[in-house]
């Protein structure tokens, strides 16, 4: 392109920050649909899955810890218990 | 006495350059800000004692090895040499990163509050303004920027480190020390350069604002956003899609559960050691050459601009969003969409509890916070997408 | 308009191709099975997500860099790109993964039984006769697949991901896609692939054989028997030794019991960061061209075969071991000489719980559990040697 | 070699196998007799060295949590207590 | 038949030779002294296990990739050549370690009494007089040592594994194995070498010699020292800036409070990775060629009587000392100058003991000890320098 | 250069000796001179600054232990309470 330099930056002005826009505001959609999508299929198997379901996730923090440092802790705990 | 003579040739005293001492204060000052001011102390120190060390006069950190015709080595490169190489240059270290700071996201607030999307969309204004202003610069002849450098100095407005380093890495990696040090350095001012320009922007009333309670997000949507975001990507912006691709697998392993060990450490040990080389790999290119001159000022004072307009244009975005809903949307929140996480997030739940004691915005706030990690990597993608053809 | 246009062309929808997309749905489809049905989540979610990233049309993850006359870099290459040929085609990180794997495994059951070293030996019939079906569909041209594919194809029956990725990335790249996946998938279906095969092999009777408990294993033994592996490796089948030569190291690691933090990081950060990696390298090879085809649906298929195999051979053995021997062993804990430590031992820990509630095998299956990883390794040099000098 | 496809596959099944056998069986006998020297040779010491030696090896497991680990948990133990 | 001959020709037992079986036994010996006496076995572990893995005949653990005319990878490399050309050849991985060892070192107490430096310098005759002693050895015609190989086998007088292995590597790669296991084998003797000079060197009334507690030394000292060291390096000495460098950058990220996380990797993962790789890349130059002749000899007898000069130096210099000056130092702390940290200094705490069961040296000897690092660095630094110029 | 071997070996003993005590004597110069500075300015500041400065060093051997390790340890601990 030989455009001059504020020429340039106009266009990545206006294409950048429309590219930004129509992208986000197309991401808010496709989220609005995936989260409706989401809950209405999962909320038949809730009752029974959320329990089954949850544990994994919600054990995701504590996992995060490798089990030979947990099972390092308790004995820890149990050393420091018989001082 | 040659021996004499050898070594005080190699000295640092004999060799030494007026623009070295000068970059080694500039690291010295770097180290200062972040030790004693906490200026994002994790870049700014391998940044900083990178500085240092690419200044020593002939220490030869950042030069390449040399090889003889055979193709045996005779001289080995110098550590910042190999680390830029191999880690900058190819852009992978800001790759990792990413995919780190997408293993330490949660994007459940933006999920329970999707249109905050927007404010991190708005807050990129800042960006592409910046970049107007650095071609104005270069078109008036006050400064010598290309339009590949005006976009690096943009998207410091993008408040995202590694961002920011990625493009500039690939637009116009002489430019990679003052775009990296401006980016880090507003971040780190982000308490200091918002809150004026946010009571500024907003009446009482509004910062009094009080939002509904998110709902609660399940996990299932939270591991099915990353996939989302990331089809979405390949589908319309794949030049976006080194950033968020990263961004949503290390968002994924977080979310999903069973790589637990995997996402732990990439949340730790990956992301610490690549983000002492992305320091040092930094710091290499904090030569007098490329920092000592008028661009870095206008840099600086770019990058600055940026900030504000960012922050400007989230919160004037949150009160247009406002004229068309119902649930109202505190403006102080849409600060925050500059990034800069979780900074500016706490910034404007500072601010929100000035004015109202009892107002929490802090989970609101990292909506579009996340949000604007989101727009900045989109805008890097189109960006360098644009600027390779032009 | 020339921007909408370079944006039109560069995005994902104009550039897309119908096996880009199926393949995006087959690195969904592994995603789904490891985050939900918990196949091999530790290595199916990189790989997974390493597909979705390596067939983003235009992206450009698995593009070498290119460089100029004068050696200059003047376009950077894929992320994937990168990982692939820094850490797949050296072998680099399936060798590192076997060290780590190496520090994880505990000798002693096997030491304790040393004879149970044959289920192992076993087991790989299951590779042999896999190759020979491999050949045989090659032969009469049903489909494509040369000595080297066929042996590449037959390793999966090793049941060992590392072994049969270290393998294939020598013998047949093009393949590493779908040998891996088909892998690490019939490693997850351990649970339902052996068990009808293990009973329909066994009788009541021999289900319900219970062994003598274990002898307890020294210290010292646990030591030098890394060594007297490596030894054996290295005067007998050299071409064993990378991969059973970085095992017996991270064994050693972790026995000697004086280099302790070594052993724990190569059990944790740095297996996790290579497995991360390994991951997403692979996934750069599941491209439409080498996935797509009837080629893989022979791989999937000869693979089912393999384990299928390499299980009642395991159990066989067994059987016969207990001609000869008047320590009786379970035949339930042949099956476990496949390898796929430790799921195999837990199922031949479950079906014969179902046939004597009191009766634990699962250390007497540690046993060939552990040389069914000796067995393919052994497997692996052993037909790396031969194909090379077909 | 000119060898058929089919000729090479056998080839490779009979000295693949034939080697995964001999190997694994040396291997046995390997095994047992490291196992029947290390355990002559060492009981004379055991009496005594056992205590020696056992220590590194069963210190192994909690040493693999570095020092500064432990008494991070020490710390957190005890500021646990406290509360 | 011809697989037979196939197997047979590629088997360990056809292409031995006996330097490797010699070399075998070299590896096995490292071990045990690692693993049942104690020998700095971080290192000699890893370094006598890639002994072994170097030495097994046909296995090309140490073979370089070979590329076809078009670029192409014809047979990948083995995994010992790609750790040495990376991170020895380099220098990258003495460099990272040195790293970690800064951020594991405290300078307190070398702060609280900085005449200790003048230990630590002492100390360093050990490096200088094993210089003189090796080139006499090679004037005189009795081992082929040239001028740089002098210097590579003085450096193990510096007690210091990263420089003895940085230095060598530069200078003299043939004499790396060595020089490697001298520097680690004699540190690990350091108990047994330094008590008897110590003791041979001092009068009852010396070693009984009470020193005044250490005052309390600020965090800002702290902080501030290892950049006042860099600056003086940079300046006066940059050959050394390599080393120095990272080392005070892990010596400051440690002191400075704020970049806690990456201190804390840098001194746990990322040290024990490159540690395990170093050591493994060390014994890929443990061939029979460049380890079993006389000058190993040499170098072994020259290690030795390094050790003893340093040690003899660094108590002489301690005496020195005391002559000018009315804070008296006990002599036993000079032995610790030759760094072997935090051996030396447990070893003059414990001599010290047995003179004065009252008195305490550790603390006071850990000065000279951290001085024994910085010197035996400057010392490699100035070689490098010189060396490279003759 | 074009000395013997045993001319090369004296200066490199003459000057690398020399060089490792100018440099070493002239840091202990540094350093005292460093001390006496850092101790002269921040006593000023110190009796307000003392502890605002102290924590962060004083919190560095804790804070190696990243925030999720340290939670992992206290439910670890409370887990082992309730058994
Ligand atoms: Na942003
Ligand atoms: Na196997
Ligand atoms: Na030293």
């Amino acid at each position: 392109m030989q455009d001059t330099l504020i020429d340039q930056g106009l266009n990545l002005m206006l294409f950048g920050m429309g590219t930004v826009f129509v992208f986000l505001t197309i991401l808010v959609f496709a989220t609005i649909l995936m989260s409706t999508l989401v809950n209405r299929f999962t909320p038949a198997t809730k009752v029974e899955q959320a329990p089954s379901q949850a544990p994994p996730i919600a054990a995701n923090s504590p996992l995060t810890v490798s089990p030979h440092i947990v099972s390092a802790i308790e004995k820890a705990v149990a050393a420091h218990r018989q001082r | 006495m040659d021996n004499v003579n050898t070594l005080w040739l190699s000295s640092g005293l004999a060799q030494v350059q007026a623009g070295q001492i000068f970059m080694m204060m500039v690291g010295l000052g770097l180290l200062f800000l972040a030790i004693r001011k906490g200026f994002e102390p994790l870049l700014l120190v391998p940044i900083g004692f990178g500085t240092l060390l690419a200044n020593i006069p002939g220490a030869g950190f950042e030069l390449a090895p040399i090889y003889d015709a055979a193709g045996h080595m005779t001289s080995p490169g110098g550590l910042l040499y190999y680390i830029y190489s191999a880690g900058i240059e190819t852009g992978l270290f800001p790759l990792i990163i990413f995919m780190g700071v997408g293993a330490m996201t949660d994007f459940g607030p933006l999920l329970a509050n999707p249109k905050t999307l927007l404010l991190g969309a708005a807050a990129q204004v800042g960006i592409f303004s910046t970049v107007l202003g650095a071609v104005a610069l270069g078109h008036f002849g006050i400064l010598d920027f290309s339009i590949r450098d005006a976009a690096s100095i943009g998207i410091i407005g993008g408040a995202d480190g590694p961002t920011a380093i990625f493009v500039t890495s690939k637009l116009s990696p002489e430019l990679l020390g003052a775009v990296a040090v401006a980016a880090y350095s507003y971040m780190a001012l982000v308490p200091i350069i918002q809150p004026p320009i946010m009571r500024a922007m907003t009446t009482q009333a509004e910062r009094e604002i009080k939002m509904e309670q998110l709902r609660t997000v399940s996990g299932a949507e939270k591991i099915i956003f990353p996939l989302t975001l990331l089809l979405l990507v390949a589908f319309l912006l794949p030049d976006a899609a080194p950033l968020l691709g990263m961004f949503c697998f290390g968002n994924l392993m977080k979310e999903c559960g069973v790589v637990a060990r995997l996402s732990d450490t990439t949340q730790n040990a990956l992301i610490n050691i690549v983000t002492i080389f992305l320091g040092l790999g930094v710091g290499s290119k904090m030569s007098a050459e490329m920092f000592l001159n008028y661009e870095t000022l206008g840099i600086l004072g770019l990058g600055a601009v940026a900030f504000c307009i960012g922050t400007a244009a989230g919160v004037l975005m949150a009160k247009l969003m406002n004229k068309f809903s119902k649930h109202k949307i505190n403006p102080l929140i849409g600060a925050a969409g500059v990034s800069a996480v979780p900074m500016a997030a706490r910034v404007a739940n500072k601010v929100g509890l000035e004015a109202n004691p009892q107002n929490f915005l802090l989970m609101h706030a990292m909506g579009p916070n996340v949000a604007g990690v989101i727009g900045s990597a989109v805008a890097a993608g189109v960006m360098i997408n644009l600027v390779s053809g032009m």
